[in-house]
């Protein structure tokens, strides 16, 4: 099993924070797994983005050319990825902000993270009903085994934010299973 | 009805890498329209820093060189002997100015060149993602001074400004903020005057301008404006220093 | 009279001119510009006084003032 | 000893294995793309006691080491490429004074300032001593975030085991990435103090002064000095080079690369052996010392492809190994250009 | 009779490679004497500059390490901090201390270290062979101003001392003269000060000294005395400066 | 071109040739022992109108130089080996700004402050770029001190033609020595402006702005402006290398060595022809482009004996060079050791 | 009553004790020391106040004062 | 023809000059020379040197381990260059500053040139007239050869310094021809 995954939306979404709790719950699941992210003036205003791969061999490069999965929060970012991903290839859209057209080539999931965030109260867990819908359509890592990762690496006596996560991680799952 | 504000010629009609609400734009702008109304355009040379500011060259009409982090001052100072005919400024930031290269910043100044010297204090280190600058505040968290700045650990804020204006060689400097518009028209001031004293062959002008980052304070524009005015001009006391 | 017209696709968003327009003439826009960006929109109610404020504080140049 | 499994950037790992073996003073200047480092020692070091200073310039920070290793504290400081640059002098003047003292350079594109994509084209400047003088640095190069940890470690040991400063050489992917390590859970302090360093500057009560210096001017005083440093190096050339070779038995190619560039070599190789292609792979994780006994000169029929991100600065260490008893074939992009597996793929299999 | 006049034990009993009448002789044996009154032979740490001193460690009976050039300040801050229980010291010349080091100088002030500073103003670069250095007079000769520095072309001699006092982390600076017995008893005097606030954790402590050069100054020892008395005090005047 | 004898010190002869090509911009640094190339500069440079400045710091100089240059001066810094360590960025980024420029180096004995004889243990630095980056410099290496004089021309010369830095690499007793050189009289001004630099920085009118920079961020940016450089690296290996060969025709053993080691090799020479040995000399001028083309490697029995004051640096270009086709001994003092006349004869006779 | 006592082989002949003194007890002296430098001598008439002016100035320590 | 000089003295007693002056005089016969002199703090206090080759041939190092001839004008120079002397070898002493005893090994010709350069009223030619008393011993260089240099090399307008240079070689000269 190998993995790619490119992670993106602009400075405040939390894409690096996505892609963070990915890469460690493949770690708890004792896979192989790297984190790489945009770094330097690159981050500055524009489009940040983070990249994942998942694998059960050693991993060469963490950079990746053509991802298995995009996960887009915003539109620069759709427009900067939208050739990155492979054919048959899978792309998470947040279509609260970008919108992407009929594809033959690869399969898409578009929902609107960013408003379904707002319904549970908190813009910024977007990122994590994103992931949610990823991890339901994809399945490598369970809701359960996510939501462990979330109360480990969860700032102690923030429980309230822990949970608005929690709800957003499985409302996108349920989404991205359907 | 007549255009009374409008894109000075000095500033390339590109968009800049700068994030929503940063000061560099302003005084990008700001130095553009003074070269403008000065009419020296063709024969200015300005020298960018290595900071955020490091394309400025992208966005500016004019001849322009890079400089290693902290060199500004000697590359400039080379030119201007080399081209004493030519208009030659530097664009630097604080830590370029005033960590890295305090040397070449304080030697230009005690040689008295006749140079003009824009210097943007934000108080922090922008481009490499907010580390403590020399005129950080005491207690300003950055990812350096994770519990704020700490006189004990970390020192002072250093006014390099008030220091050159010790130097025999320095003609002219003062401090200005961009916290709002009337602050920042007497900042273009101040940028006209320090360019009208190198025609003039006065000697050494520098400008020191409060500037917000509000990438790196955490805050929104308007809260670093509001930020300047509040605590960063505090330490910095605006006005003329020489 | 006067007015000002914003380059929505060089704005990004900042908010500064909306804060110091004396008049409250600039409100930020429900649209997004072609980078993604939150842009401002003159709202041309006849009350513009030319103060330049707006253009003066814009980190990004993007206003010209007409009088 | 009790091992923790965390998920942690290259430059952070540096940080944390500096701070694992004892690591008391860490000086530094930010620059891309080695800042996670510097933040990482401003928030950890001061909590296991030690000094953190965010210097003036990286010229200051290099001398603040200088200064901290002559009193006796294991000493460190990281940069990227022209921050690097800018330390040369201090690095000559700590192996005249053969102090021990560790440098992180993260590089990034040159020449110049460059921009801040990933490079190994500061190999050079490492090995053959980018300062003056006839002296050498170890230079360790990890290929992933769990060796970026252990070396880190590694680099404190053999500095003070030979008095001489340490180089560990990453670049922009190894430092900004981030994967699973084991770290291990003793206490820093416990390492601090395990060597006596009686050298060292600390007050010459019950003792005679000491003195660190680099500087000999008597007749042949530093003609001396150089031959006991020349004497050292011949040692740790002898003792201390390093290396992983994969599948070099029957290889008729032998990949040599290092850094994040073995990462990408061994992912062709994987390819290129699924493919039935007889590939070996050299990695050289000491490239100060080189490797030299990775290299089996016996069959004159092996070809070596060294692959780089830069245009051929290892290059001259295998030509040198190789000393024309096989053939030497290169790969390399520089300025922030990496090699990809394909192109390694494609290169192989026009040599083949 | 008693032995009221003796060499320092701090000051090792061998002959220096100074020429005669210079300046660095004397203020070696006024540290050394200072270190032995205050008792703190035994735990001091000198750093000798690159410049005329350079061997400095020679002829003091402590723990010294060497710096290479205008780094003295960067290398005490770094022994200081791991070693606050150690006195330590620099001993820099003026092209060490205020020209390749200005940087090193000005941030360790800044940073308000408790640490000692010698700080040798001859007014020349005697090592390398009587080169202008920061503080050489206008007017004055040397081998890189041949017909006399000209503000014009080599810029003003540099009062580093004054610069230095503004900072809020320097807590003691004198400006000491060598030109007569009375003087060299004052230098004493204020070496003894700067060692004591930091035996007090004062913080950053300089004394600048007047010092002859006699070599390359072209004068003979008591004409160069003359010349700091009746040039040299001058353009830096004697006193506390902070 | 009336030419007139003057006996004149190395040192002072590289500037004497620098004024004459028409350098018109110095900046630098004291120190031992080039302090006569600052003294002869403050003297003259402002005699033919242009600009002498003795800078705060080696930085400041070499930062100088890129600005003067960047003007379109002929610009010219010199110091001696812990001073071209601290020049180090300021060489990387003059490189990738793509700017000419002429940076000596009179070495001294090293690492660290080591002391000021002579020695040539920076040909590393010098020739593996001791900077960040894929980048070179030119470096001519003068064995005389006509040479120097000449050579200073030539540097400037090719730092015009190739946009680039000319290392002019000397040492202690170069730098210190007097001889008997012929210098020409046509004025120093005729030279300065016979290059147009429509690249330079002069203000933008009538044209569009000129922009001097090494910086690349756009993707894929600095790898074509590394490329560009190595294609001019190509040209320039291929048309630049200097050297002079002596008596190669029937010789056994060859010496190889440069600068001031080349003179006293010379000696040996003529002391073991006179002796009836079969001794020739290879004296390489351009240091890099290293002159490959200089070494015949036909003959297989042919030694070759490297000499150097350094623990052998020059000699893995040698072996690079010979790669394996011929033996190669090295004989090397470091340090201010000068292996003497005497050391040669021995060494080569131990080979014959 | 006091007296000095000068190291001779470490002076360096530089005459600014002999500057100095106020009773003009210091010479130069007609002989080299083993350095090859002209040293000075205490001219010991009983004149000698002890004040070390001689002593405070010499850069080389050679004199020592008793009293 | 290869004459290897080494000249030493007292920082200021004019080594260097003497060693200058005898390389341009050997220059202008056409003949190779080099001149090198002690440098950087060496020269601080102590003894100050230089070393002069006078060859027909091309000259390798400058730096002399053996001389063929000494000048040495005080006694700590006498001291460290005593033994550098070749067997046979000349050493011209200035015995008004040093005394060099009996020696069978060279040729030792001292003379109190200090004192002469006194009588002459210029302590400062002692130098001169060290360099006379060499050319007189050896005749490499004519004394007319080595005054049109003094004329040459004078700067213009000194002419009472330069007479009494003058002087104070061919008092020099006399006394080595003796
Ligand atoms: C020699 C060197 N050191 C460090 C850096 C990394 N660096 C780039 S910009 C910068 C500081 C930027 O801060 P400042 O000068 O205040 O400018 P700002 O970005 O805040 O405008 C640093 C440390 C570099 N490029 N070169
Ligand atoms: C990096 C470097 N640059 C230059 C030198 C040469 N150098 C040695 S001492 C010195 C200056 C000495 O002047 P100062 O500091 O005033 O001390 P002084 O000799 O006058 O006491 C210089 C330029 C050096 N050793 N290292
Ligand atoms: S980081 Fe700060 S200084 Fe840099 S562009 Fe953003 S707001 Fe401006
Ligand atoms: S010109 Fe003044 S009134 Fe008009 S929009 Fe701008 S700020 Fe408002
Ligand atoms: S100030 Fe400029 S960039 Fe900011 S919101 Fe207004 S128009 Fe847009
Ligand atoms: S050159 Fe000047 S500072 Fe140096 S030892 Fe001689 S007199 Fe002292
Ligand atoms: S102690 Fe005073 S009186 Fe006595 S010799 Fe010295 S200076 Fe003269
Ligand atoms: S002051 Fe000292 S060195 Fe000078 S002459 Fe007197 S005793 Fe000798
Ligand atoms: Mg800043
Ligand atoms: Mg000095």
């Amino acid at each position: 099993m190998i993995e790619r995954i490119i992670i993106a939306g602009s400075g405040g979404q939390g894409v690096m924070l996505l892609g963070k709790v990915l890469a460690q719950a493949a770690m708890r699941q004792g896979r192989f797994v790297t984190w790489f992210p945009a770094y330097g003036p690159e981050v500055r205003g524009g489009t940040s983005y983070c990249m994942v791969i998942i694998s059960d061999w050693e991993i060469g490069s963490p950079y990746i050319n053509k991802a298995d999965t995009l996960i887009i929060l915003n539109n620069p970012s759709l427009e900067r990825f939208k050739g990155r991903v492979k054919d048959e290839g899978l792309l998470i859209l947040n279509s609260s902000l970008a919108k992407a057209g009929a594809n033959k080539r690869i399969k898409v999931l578009q929902f609107p993270f960013t408003d379904i965030a707002l319904k549970l109260g908190n813009i910024k867990v977007a990122n994590m009903a994103a992931l949610g819908c990823y991890l339901g359509a994809k399945k490598i890592i369970t809701i359960q085994e996510m939501l462990e990762v979330f109360r480990f690496m969860a700032p102690a006596g923030k429980t309230n934010i822990l949970e608005v996560n929690e709800k957003a991680l499985q409302e996108g799952a349920k989404l991205g299973d359907g | 009805m007549e255009k009374i504000f409008f894109r000075p010629e000095a500033l390339y009609d590109v968009p800049t890498h700068y994030c929503p609400g940063c000061g560099h734009g302003i005084v990008h702008r700001l130095v553009a329209q003074v070269i403008d109304q000065l009419g020296i355009r063709e024969k200015t040379i300005g020298i960018a820093p290595v900071g955020c500011a490091v394309v400025a060259y992208d966005y500016w009409n004019f001849d322009c060189s890079e400089a290693a982090h902290g060199r500004a001052l000697a590359v400039a100072t080379a030119i201007k002997r080399v081209r004493p005919q030519n208009i030659v400024f530097t664009y630097q930031g604080d830590g370029d100015l005033a960590a890295i290269g305090t040397n070449e910043t304080i030697h230009a100044a005690s040689r008295g060149e006749n140079l003009t010297v824009i210097f943007i204090n934000n108080a922090v280190y922008g481009m490499t993602g907010g580390q403590m600058a020399p005129t950080t505040l005491l207690g300003q968290k950055t990812s350096t001074t994770i519990d704020g700045r700490d006189r004990e650990k970390h020192g002072y804020p250093l006014k390099i400004s008030e220091m050159l204006a010790l130097l025999p060689g320095v003609y002219y400097i003062e401090r200005v903020s961009l916290h709002n518009p009337q602050e920042v028209l007497k900042t273009k001031r101040a940028i006209r005057q320090a360019f009208e004293n190198q025609i003039n062959n006065s000697g050494f002008s520098l400008v020191e301008i409060l500037s917000p980052c509000p990438t790196c304070w955490g805050l929104n524009p308007k809260e670093s404006l509001d930020w300047i005015r509040d605590y960063m001009q505090k330490e910095f006391p605006l006005g003329r220093i020489k | 009279m006067a007015k000002i017209i914003i380059n929505q696709d060089k704005c990004k968003g900042c908010f500064l001119c909306v804060s110091f327009c004396p008049k409250g003439l600039i409100k930020k826009s429900a649209k997004l510009n072609k980078r993604g960006l939150n842009f401002v929109e003159f709202d041309d109610r006849g009350e513009c006084i030319g103060c330049m404020q707006c253009a003066v504080i814009c980190p990004d140049c993007c206003i010209e003032v007409y009088k | 000893m009790p091992k923790k499994k965390i998920l942690i950037s290259g430059n952070e790992a540096i940080a944390e294995g500096a701070l694992q073996a004892g690591c008391s003073f860490y000086a530094g200047y930010p620059i891309t793309p080695q800042n996670e480092l510097i933040a990482y020692m401003a928030q950890y070091m001061p909590k296991t006691g030690g000094v953190f200073i965010q210097a003036e310039s990286e010229l200051a920070a290099i001398n603040m080491v200088y200064g901290a290793s002559a009193a006796g504290a294991r000493a460190m400081t990281s940069s990227s490429s022209p921050g690097i640059s800018l330390k040369q002098e201090g690095i000559s003047y700590i192996a005249g004074a053969e102090l021990p003292a560790v440098i992180v350079n993260i590089m990034r594109g040159g020449p110049g300032l460059g921009n801040i994509a990933p490079a190994q084209s500061d190999y050079f400047q490492a090995t053959r001593g980018g300062g003056h003088g006839d002296y050498h640095t170890i230079v360790l190069a990890p290929g992933s975030v769990q060796e970026a940890y252990d070396l880190a470690q590694t680099s404190f040991y053999l500095a003070d085991k030979y008095r001489m400063p340490v180089m560990i050489l990453g670049d922009g992917i190894l430092g900004q990435m981030m994967e699973p390590i084991l770290v291990s859970h003793k206490s820093p302090a416990a390492n601090r103090h395990n060597k006596q360093k009686p050298w060292a500057l600390s007050g010459c009560k019950g003792r005679k002064p000491n003195i660190i210096k680099s500087f000999a001017l008597a007749e042949g005083a530093l003609e001396e000095l150089n031959l006991k440093l020349q004497r050292k190096y011949k040692v740790i050339k002898n003792k201390e080079s390093r290396f992983e070779n994969l599948f070099l038995d029957d290889a008729k190619v032998v990949l040599v690369a290092y850094g994040t560039m073995a990462r990408i070599a061994k992912s062709a190789l994987g390819r290129l052996r699924l493919a039935g292609k007889k590939i070996g792979l050299i990695r050289p994780i000491t490239l100060w010392p080189f490797p030299e006994r990775a290299f089996c000169l016996r069959n004159k029929r092996i070809k070596y492809l060294v692959i780089e991100m830069s245009y051929g600065q290892m290059l001259e260490d295998v030509r040198l190994t190789v000393n024309g008893k096989a053939g030497v074939e290169f790969l390399g992009r520089s300025g922030g250009g990496v090699p990809s597996e394909e192109e390694i793929i494609n290169k192989v299999k026009k040599i083949l």
